[in-house]
């Protein structure tokens, strides 16, 4: 916290002095209590030989009272940005509101304390809720078969790639697909795609994207001229928040090209009650449920990336499959063409409850209008910044919006520096530096929870960080003024990494 | 729609202001043959109070919740604090982003580096990252890095890991190249057979195994270490059970090189398996080899110490097909849940929960072995799951001592062994109570009878 | 917040801007949804006649959204200290941690969903968890009659002073206690003792306190000479955290004078497991269940303050009282001599659950410990503070500790200025100008719930404000520094009154 | 105790560090003979583990929360959003004191400043406090209050005022030398009776009512609004269900001086009666007579706009014995709880939810007057309360209602009217469906049958 000069001899608020808790930690202290042991006791030699058991009394545990922890957590926690405090821009993560009702609904003890392996019989209710959000989720994208398996996006895609590669070695014959090597995928794409395609054994190439922020149809053509062609793997809005106009022309182009496609759908926000995957030839995608779904992303996950696909493809889905047998719920192991299992038991359920519960709590009606509502403020946004920053496509945007840095550049102040300075002025940054093919890409993502009031406030905030950047280019540079600390040095943090705590005498010996 | 601020009316005027007429308009961009003409066929919308209402409905058909319980097998039913909940409900934290803004985002980063701190710790290790998936992915990416470091292509693995562990290694190696080979299990000890090691070479990048085993044995990680590194091969060793961290000599203190585990014990609901959170550890030297997030200590102009993502060059959004994962959301609640619970626990709370766990276990096992007609066939030391052989089919037995004394006895093991009809695992922890599992030896006393 | 000069340029941090509900609102708007009426409609001039009804549409009531309603609060939270993010010393208040266990408890179903009407026999747990609380605070108060009727600590006094006047009326015949009206009140006591005298229609007398900090003995037998004396009301320890060590031979004077002894329990937290009022002498005691028993004070309440009395005043307790009948508990009303009801139903019963989660969470054990504690860590303060503060008394105090700013006061700079100041440095500050007797008052009280390291940079705050207030008097003169606002002209506001909001027009117009 | 930071190691030292070498030693100003000897006699700790269990099982034991219930008489069960829970568990809100330091507690000052407008705007009064304890609190200091204001010692209240509040008002009132004087309800039609408003006079302080009344009507508030102020009285009214301010003319309209209202029905549980929240409101001339506490706008030197406790020269911290009030904690963080309820809810949630209870009572009343034997004995118009006669005695047909049909039917009067053995008071808010409707119906007429 910066502090005017009169009072620097004020320590600064000990709530913005949290240290460590291993630096709290007194030995004694204790936060805990159990029950005592109700059972004979055995020595424990008996049961486990002292040569098994820990011989350093887990010394540097921490030891501290429930209040020094119930303390720790929430002083730290006022260090945090979230979405209760405001909006969150970040273009590609779709922040939107995490509703305490979903909370409260996946804390049912009925479902928080169901065990993954009780028998089928005794969890109907789960099995159901699986089910009806597969149900929900098919007629959503279009498309027939549904794994919630996989526990986040970049988990989805890694599946639904396999389940590219398994199809094309059931149609083309065993190992055809270690020919059929290559995956397309756009320079604008998010870097889980390339990895993910290579974690499945693909090569990746890249496509071009058009000036006009489009796939390039020509390029396209070209990359699948070599018969080597696995698929492609396309956003869709693309990462730069346009619909992909020609996405039923590209999909021809693949499948004619003997290569299926997978669409990322972590931009389905843009999509959801207006359009459909299915609809457009795409083969395979995967949702983010802790995007459009709004299941919290808890400062960087759980998640729950569902794989959604064509009929055809559905046999090499994950197993097991969660299906319905008259009125009963069952899981289906007997899928003998499927790439297998991607994760022990049966995914993130409980984002899954509360992804359901925002599918019954908005309705049909309510999703097609949350769609609406977020296109329309990214493109409010978009309309309220165009006289202040560069925004490198013509194209009217969907859900976000990607604008530049270049006019403020000129002066020295680059995005890193806008963004920095928007914390100052009470808001999280937009997505910066992505999608990399753009130049100084500040990527705008406002979301449905945002009012017209706080979208006015942000376009204030960019504007007057504009003019600041040319009258006064040193406070942006030097921004953020307002918080606990200023900017890290992160170059250093990465030459000599420091990835844990250790005690003063152990630190100061290693 | 009461989650959207908007009203009707001022939407209808920021339309106007972007110089559009109608909602329609917004999806101008889409070719018109590619709009959905009809409304989604998904449910209406519903109130709060029926979503409640169908959700508890829902909730109350899992009978198995609300039973006494003796399940284990890779996801376990301990007592979470109250202050654990509490304090991820708080929204700083559950609706805060992946830290990428380290100035707004110092909560979430200092709990990750205490997380990290504390899995080191307790693995023995001298690194972790911020979190897997879970337990059996973490698994995977240690075969996939033990494949990058050493550049060998056999991977050994006992066959008493984890049965979905194994498939999920399985399915993540495919199309890698590795050889993915099981080794047997002892049917005596239930330990990791000494003739499967001998298939250990210099072709191996490592071996795998889980301690306590699947069959709830404990191995000799330290003989195991020897023998990998004696050919050049990494050790790999997954926990499913972390609460046994708090007795058993630590994976790092017995020489593994990486170290893998399933943190759902420490405070995490078991959630019919999810979310959950994987634990990765290793050794200095491979640090820029690991898969994930990693949070460093880092300083402002001025000094001030803070935290920062770092080597994020490993990660994909930098590296991207040359990533060391293709990972990026993890599971950085379920992390904070273990790191509040591991801390509330304390160096002594942790002991404590794992001596009781190990004790009922014992005491457990004990009576059950006095029962006529059952066994445990399995000699080694244990922590607190151990395999039990009845005298008739398990999956029958259990599903009786389900439906007649209203208990879940444990996993039948013929879910994943064909050849174990009769055999079942039972996980006794801090939370069964004597009278439950009393109650569990009397019932199967009597079913057999 | 301040903000260092050359920052001036960015607007303040939009949660520090949250304005008021009603000015956020807009027409249309909702955070709201019901389940569809289900049962056929009648025509509503059937139902209520429109004369009956309101005309005004509710006009002014605000419009919001859901995601409105939480980033408001969630906002203005952020503004409040609590005991979560740091010690709160304000003396007489025990602001000690609020479990989150027992907030748990008290929001169990079967609790929070009773009504208070529920016939007894189906609602026989929470009369039993009536009744183990009255047990467990007749035990640890060492009285034999708990009415949990009184909802804070002045409606336990007001209950408490009404037996007296009751008891009289009883022991001396009809009508006596109008002629036995006095009500001794030390000059210490909180502002509540007098006031709740008044209320039962006492007249007080104030006795004085001696200059080592207690009640004057010899004013009190003199004030007892006239006959007149109905009773005293005591605090113990008293305002001033020091023990009364007369009490048995006060109680004796008052009792000979055909008075009864009031002790005002808010200070139990020096005494629970230590000492007990019954044993002292005393015959009737309010207890705070939202100071010593930690229920947690929410921004002003709610409280629950029992009356508990020897087993002579028993009889003159509100109806209904809970009692156990055989293995049943049930509501007792036939109690002739009771004061009367004061409250409707049975008092603040989801305090209750909390509190007697805290007795037994604690254990007898427990409880006495955290009296010990709770005493050394305010002697511990007190140590740490007499070099650089004035220590107006002697003897050591029990659980808190008075000091003056009579030092400080040289320098221009007084207890409220310290006080501010305090805020700078991340704590709340302690109770000032209170108790009245004390010039420039400044009560401390840690509580149990604070580690030596934060009693440590406590004691550090106050004496670096100390060296301040000699070296650089305006930085504490013109503190907070470091608060979204500054100190607040009270006077201005207490002359033109503005309680509450109205729409632009309206408010000009008036 | 885990609650306790310090250890025992570090509490003797701190012991050390004052000069003591004993816990025993900090209470020597304690005459010796007054210190226990013994441990106290209450239970021994309990982890919190027990402690749920034992809480779970005593609450099971309070077989009517798990039923459909008709209760109303005060305390409403409606339904509450889950973000009103959510918000003030937090622990800034939750844990915080009265804030008598406004520039840190600027969040509780808002907060009651918004309840303040929001209760103004219900009642139709201009200025409110910050809560009192409960509805029955609030009306004997609305009594003592029109004895100030007026000097006059006569009170005239309807006997259709909640029974429990009345007793109230006699305890408050029985040393301050008013005559609370009760006058007939109409039989025939359940409102105030016309000859009972004959015995107001010049000696009259205050007229008090209730409406909707205990059994349910609607009273004319503007015609004893009129009658009141002829005779130079005060109209005070009280109301327990304050969702009924989402449809009824406010009193404020209708020209009263004092209102009181319980603020349960805000989303606040019924939590066996407490804890409620007490809602005070009146007009501009008698502000500085108001009890409790008061928030008001101040600005600070920067002229930045914050909010205050003002007028404290009316209470007992500073005036003492000649206070408007005793009162110092109130209810605060209900009042909390009723103004998130009621800004989320908004103008046209409390509209909606009233009107819901209004038609679902209407309906409800409808369908057991068609019933053989049963009567509705009042004719004045009703909110969502109404009196049913019963055939036979209606303590007995509810008790059965209870046990044989699982449905709690509402309040036998009994409890309070001796001369009403048949009566009883059915309550009906939105939270009760068509089918549990129905269901009551319906076990009525089979106990009857
Ligand atoms: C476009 C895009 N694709 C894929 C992903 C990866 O999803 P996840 O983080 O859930 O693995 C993201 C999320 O950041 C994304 O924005
Ligand atoms: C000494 C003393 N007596 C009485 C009271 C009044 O208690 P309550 O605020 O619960 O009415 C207080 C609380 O502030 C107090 O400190």
């Amino acid at each position: 916290m910066s502090q005017s000069t009169n009072i620097t001899k004020a320590a600064p608020h000990i709530t913005q002095n949290e240290s460590l808790i291993f630096e709290r930690s007194q030995t004694g202290r204790k936060g805990y209590r159990l029950p005592p042991l109700d059972v004979d006791e055995t020595p424990l030699d008996e049961i486990v030989p002292a040569a098994l058991r820990r011989d350093d009394d887990l010394a540097g545990m921490p030891e501290v009272s429930e209040v020094d922890v119930v303390r720790h957590f929430t002083r730290i926690s006022t260090w945090n940005y979230s979405i209760d405090l405001g909006m969150y821009p970040l273009g590609s993560c779709t922040m939107k509101y995490n509703s305490r009702l979903n909370e409260k609904v996946a804390r049912i003890p009925g479902f928080a304390n169901l065990h993954p392996l009780a028998p089928e019989e005794d969890a109907q209710g789960a099995l159901q809720l699986i089910y009806e959000l597969q149900e929900s989720l098919s007629e959503i994208t279009g498309l027939a078969g549904i794994s919630l398996q996989p526990a986040a996006g970049a988990h989805g895609e890694m599946t639904g790639v396999m389940i590219i590669r398994a199809f094309i070695d059931a149609r083309d014959g065993a190992g055809a697909s270690a020919k059929r090597r290559t995956m397309l995928i756009p320079d604008s794409a998010h870097g889980t795609n390339p990895a993910s395609a290579n974690l499945s054994g693909f090569t990746v190439k890249t496509i071009r994207s058009t000036a006009e922020g489009f796939t390039d149809l020509d390029h396209l053509r070209e990359l699948c001229a070599h018969g080597d062609v696995a698929g492609l793997m396309l956003t869709n809005p693309n990462t730069l928040g346009l619909f992909e106009k020609n996405i039923k022309e590209i999909c021809r182009i693949v499948h004619e090209a003997g290569g299926l496609v997978y669409m990322d759908g972590a931009n389905m926000n843009a999509l959801v009650g207006v359009a459909r995957p299915g609809d457009m030839g795409v083969d395979v995608i995967h949702l983010n449920l802790h995007k459009t779904f709004s299941t919290p992303h808890g400062g960087g996950g759980p998640g729950c990336g569902p794989c959604c696909c064509t009929k055809e493809l559905e046999p090499f889905l994950p197993v097991p499959r969660v299906v319905k047998d008259g009125e009963a719920f069952r899981l289906d192991f007997d899928r003998p063409q499927s790439i297998g299992r991607v994760k022990a038991f049966h995914g993130n359920f409980g984002m899954m409850v509360r992804a359901l519960a925002y599918i019954q709590t908005h309705g049909n009606d309510g999703l097609r209008e949350a769609t609406e509502a977020a296109v329309l403020n990214a493109r409010y946004v978009a309309h309220g910044l165009t006289s202040d920053y560069d925004k490198p496509f013509a194209a009217d945007p969907m859900h976000e919006v990607v604008f530049t840095d270049k006019r403020q550049s000129r002066k020295g102040v680059h995005t890193l520096d806008i963004a920095k300075r928007l914390i100052d002025y009470g808001f999280h940054p937009m997505t910066i530096y992505f999608p990399l093919i753009v130049q100084g890409a500040m990527l705008i993502e406002p979301t449905e929870s945002v009012g017209r009031q706080e979208l006015d406030q942000f376009i204030a905030a960019m504007r007057s960080i504009a003019r600041e950047a040319v009258e006064d280019p040193e406070t942006v540079l030097g921004a953020p003024h307002t918080t606990r600390i200023g900017r890290l040095d992160e170059a250093a943090a990465a030459r000599k990494p420091v990835l844990r705590w250790k005690p003063k005498e152990a630190a100061s010996a290693a | 729609m009461r989650y959207i601020p908007n009203s009707p009316e001022e939407r209808a005027e920021m339309l106007h202001a972007v110089g559009l007429n109608s909602a329609e308009e917004l999806f101008a961009s889409i070719p018109a043959d590619l709009l959905l003409r009809e409304p989604l066929r998904t449910p209406a919308a519903i109130s709060e109070m029926e979503l409640l209402a169908s959700s508890e409905a829902m909730a109350a058909r899992n009978t198995a919740a609300r039973r006494p319980s003796f399940l284990g097998a890779g996801a376990y039913s301990h007592y979470s604090p109250t202050i654990v909940d509490h304090l991820i409900s708080r929204s700083e934290f559950f609706t805060a982003y992946t830290p990428y803004q380290p100035e707004i985002s110092q909560g979430t980063l200092q709990a990750i580096f205490e997380f990290q701190t504390l899995v080191c710790q307790l693995t023995g290790m001298d690194v972790a990252n911020a979190s897997m998936y879970d337990g059996s992915t973490a698994l995977a990416e240690a075969v996939l890095m033990a494949e990058r470091i050493t550049r060998r292509k056999k991977v050994i693995t006992s066959s008493a890991v984890h049965p979905e562990y194994l498939e999920v290694v399985d399915t993540y190696v495919q199309h890698y190249g590795v050889d993915f080979h099981r080794v047997d299990t002892d049917a005596e000890t239930g330990l990791i057979s000494a003739e499967g090691l001998n298939s250990l070479d210099d072709q191996t990048a490592a071996l795998v195994v889980q301690s306590p085993n699947f069959f709830g044995c404990i191995e000799d990680v330290r003989a195991l270490a020897e023998r990998a590194h004696a050919v050049g091969a990494l050790l790999i060793v997954a926990v499913t059970e972390s609460i046994s961290f708090g007795l058993l000599r630590s994976p790092g203190a017995c020489g593994a090189d990486i170290v893998v585990a399933e943190g759902q014990s420490f405070g995490v609901p078991v959630s019919f398996g999810g979310p959950f959170v994987g634990l990765f550890a290793t050794r200095d030297r491979f640090a820029r080899q690991i898969p994930g997030r990693l949070v460093g200590e880092a300083v402002d102009k001025q000094g001030r110490r803070g935290f920062v993502l770092t080597l994020a060059t490993r990660e994909q959004h930098i590296r991207r097909e040359k990533a060391t994962s293709n990972i990026c959301t993890n599971e950085g609640l379920i992390a904070l849940a273990a790191t509040i619970y591991l801390e509330t626990m304390g160096r002594q709370g942790l002991q404590e929960v794992a001596t009781q766990c190990a004790q009922k276990a014992a005491y457990c096992a004990r009576r059950i072995s006095e029962l006529e007609g059952f066994s445990l066939p399995f000699s080694a030391p244990r922590f607190n799951e151990f395999v039990v052989r009845a005298p008739v089919g398990a999956k029958g037995l259990l599903s009786r001592l389900a439906s007649e004394k209203e208990i879940t006895g444990g996993l039948a093991l013929s879910r994943y062994y064909t050849d174990r009809p009769n055999d079942f695992l039972v996980c006794v922890t801090e939370t069964n109570s004597r009278q439950e599992i009393d109650a569990l030896v009397e019932g199967l006393k009597e079913l057999i009878a």
